[in-house]
């Protein structure tokens, strides 16, 4: 294989393992690349060459038949603090309403989330998701999305059981300035008796 | 009518009034947009009702600056103030500026079907999630913070006042100036707008008379250079009487 | 500072980005490493440098105050393949025209952008706030109304790493006609009318 070849594999192989954020299959690199098991070797010989300079922040861990890229062993003080200092945060604005978003909605698609709050949640709902407060799962109705609801942690804190416990949820959840959202998302959770309860006053 | 193909097509005025001169293969000048002035009043006539009316001041306003623009080449001996000449002058000047930009949201559309896009890492991927919520979140905070994103959603489009009343002086005037023709059979322009409270209600007045003029409901004519512009009933409208 | 010190700092910045994946501020950075502000700039330069090497997967978006390090921007058909949710963008014609003003004339009002467009553009910005391509702040200048710049994410979909790599950057960023932009940038919103409509009457 000439140099330029490998040198994309590396770069490649880079690009992917930045993104998967837990251990890959040689076979399964070979596969996404469509290149042979040794020009997989190559790229990570090349790759671990690299990660040794000391200006990398990177490292590869190898085991058995399977690769992933982590944050240099040496730089993990600062990493550790980085991952405790956001816990303790304080929720900006837009995370706070979007928490409150999916505990008046859930389950909640991000589409949905975004049509009501009418800007992209992306950011917002994965905070809320490493902070623990609220958990996704795929949406039963389309398999390319996911929907959000609260967490168990996050209903015990607030002393409630489920969603409906929420102060005026029976109003609010179904406000009449709510957009209207499309196909995808699923209906709101109307308790055990399924169906709209009409005798709300 | 046959202006339902047009429907849609332009959402705005300056992206017409390009698309009329680039359609003639011209550069952007005052000469040219004075060439493509009735052009614009026709398709702005025909879809008067394709264009939303947020939208359609903005028409009329453009379309103003197109008649200054014309009489100035028409009639080069007309004085204009310097705030006409500006208003010629901003209308070129704004249509080249739209042009670049509408040229770059092409460039811009390009770039991204070309397949030449980075994606970033999910945060903290692959670090556990662990429960730590801010502190005094509650119930309440909660209610507190989804009225407030209900608050924030726009109400249904209010219809707005100020808009409606700017578009109909232009159909007012129109009718205004027919109504009046049944009474007399001439009509002086300069009597026309002599009860007008400022330039732009002049400008739509000429409108009103060249679009009557154009549909043959008024014959324009003007005694000399310097003669004030004589309004008649057109045929049309004595064939109907 | 010396050589070393400055490697290591380049090493723990690409450790930071790599966890934090999200764009991060300078700020926080040299707050994170206690180190000043130009061994912030010092290491993102030598980050860059290192990221421009054919063997590289890696690259930097800076704007403004932030930086943020994703996948090279050649690699996206092979990334492409591993991820799910990534729904095409179709943007019709008045949309883009909002999006480019916003992307080369950021910060830019509503009032600024409607006057350059001829038209109203609130549904275009909002359509565009909803699929994160640019984002709103209050206008410094005028509490009522709001400044529109575009998102990191505006920056991933076209492959570049900053607003001076869209082409024709420096000819188009700048008004041609600065004092009567200047003017309109900082008028106040009248209303949906937008636009220097008044200035004829």
């Amino acid at each position: 294989m000439n140099v330029n070849t490998s040198l994309s594999v590396a770069s490649k192989i880079e690009s992917l393992l930045f993104l998967h954020g837990e251990p890959i299959s040689l076979e399964r690199l070979a596969k996404a690349l469509s290149v042979a098991a040794d020009s997989i070797d190559e790229g990570l010989a090349m790759l671990s060459e690299k990660y040794a300079a000391p200006e990398s922040g990177l490292a590869l861990i190898r085991k058995g038949n399977d690769v992933e890229l982590v944050t240099r062993p040496e730089n993990a003080s600062e990493v550790e603090s980085m991952l405790v200092d956001d816990r303790e945060e304080t929720l900006g604005k837009a995370t706070m309403e979007t928490l409150a978003v999916v505990a008046y909605r859930a389950p909640v698609t991000r589409s949905s989330i975004d049509a009501i709050r009418g800007v992209n949640s992306s950011f917002s709902l994965r905070n809320l998701q490493l902070r623990g407060l609220i958990e996704r799962r795929p949406n039963p109705l389309d398999a390319r999305e996911y929907e959000y609801v609260p967490s168990f942690r996050l209903f015990e804190l607030l002393g409630i059981g489920s969603s409906e416990e929420l102060p005026e949820y029976a109003e609010l959840s179904r406000d009449a300035r709510l957009p209207v959202h499309e196909s995808t998302e699923s209906a709101p959770e109307t308790g055990v008796k399924g169906g709209p309860s009409d005798d709300i006053a | 009518m046959s202006h339902q193909v047009r429907i849609k097509q332009f959402e705005g005025p300056l992206e017409l009034l390009l698309s009329l001169i680039e359609g003639r293969k011209l550069d952007i000048t005052q000469v040219s947009l004075a060439e493509v002035a009735d052009q614009y009043l026709e398709r702005l006539t025909s879809e008067r009702e394709s264009i939303s009316l947020s939208n359609l001041s903005e028409f009329l306003v453009i379309a103003a600056r197109l008649i200054l623009i014309k009489s100035k080449m028409l009639l080069p001996v007309l004085t204009f103030t310097d705030e006409e000449e500006e208003s010629m002058e901003d209308l070129e000047i704004r249509l080249i500026e739209y042009k670049r930009f509408k040229d770059a949201s092409e460039t811009m559309a390009k770039m991204f079907l070309s397949g030449r896009r980075t994606y970033p890492r999910e945060k903290f991927l692959g670090a556990p999630e662990t429960f730590s919520p801010p502190k005094g979140l509650s119930a309440d905070v909660l209610l507190r913070h989804y009225l407030s994103v209900l608050g924030d959603i726009p109400a249904k489009e209010a219809v707005v006042e100020e808009i409606i009343e700017e578009v109909l002086s232009l159909e007012d005037r129109i009718a205004s100036l027919q109504e009046s023709l049944r009474d007399r059979a001439e009509y002086g322009f300069r009597e026309l707008i002599a009860v007008a409270e400022n330039r732009m209600e002049v400008i739509v007045s000429f409108l009103a008379v060249l679009e009557l003029a154009k549909q043959r409901l008024i014959i324009v004519s003007q005694g000399g250079m310097f003669g004030d512009i004589r309004i008649a009933a057109g045929a049309k409208r004595s064939e109907e009487s």
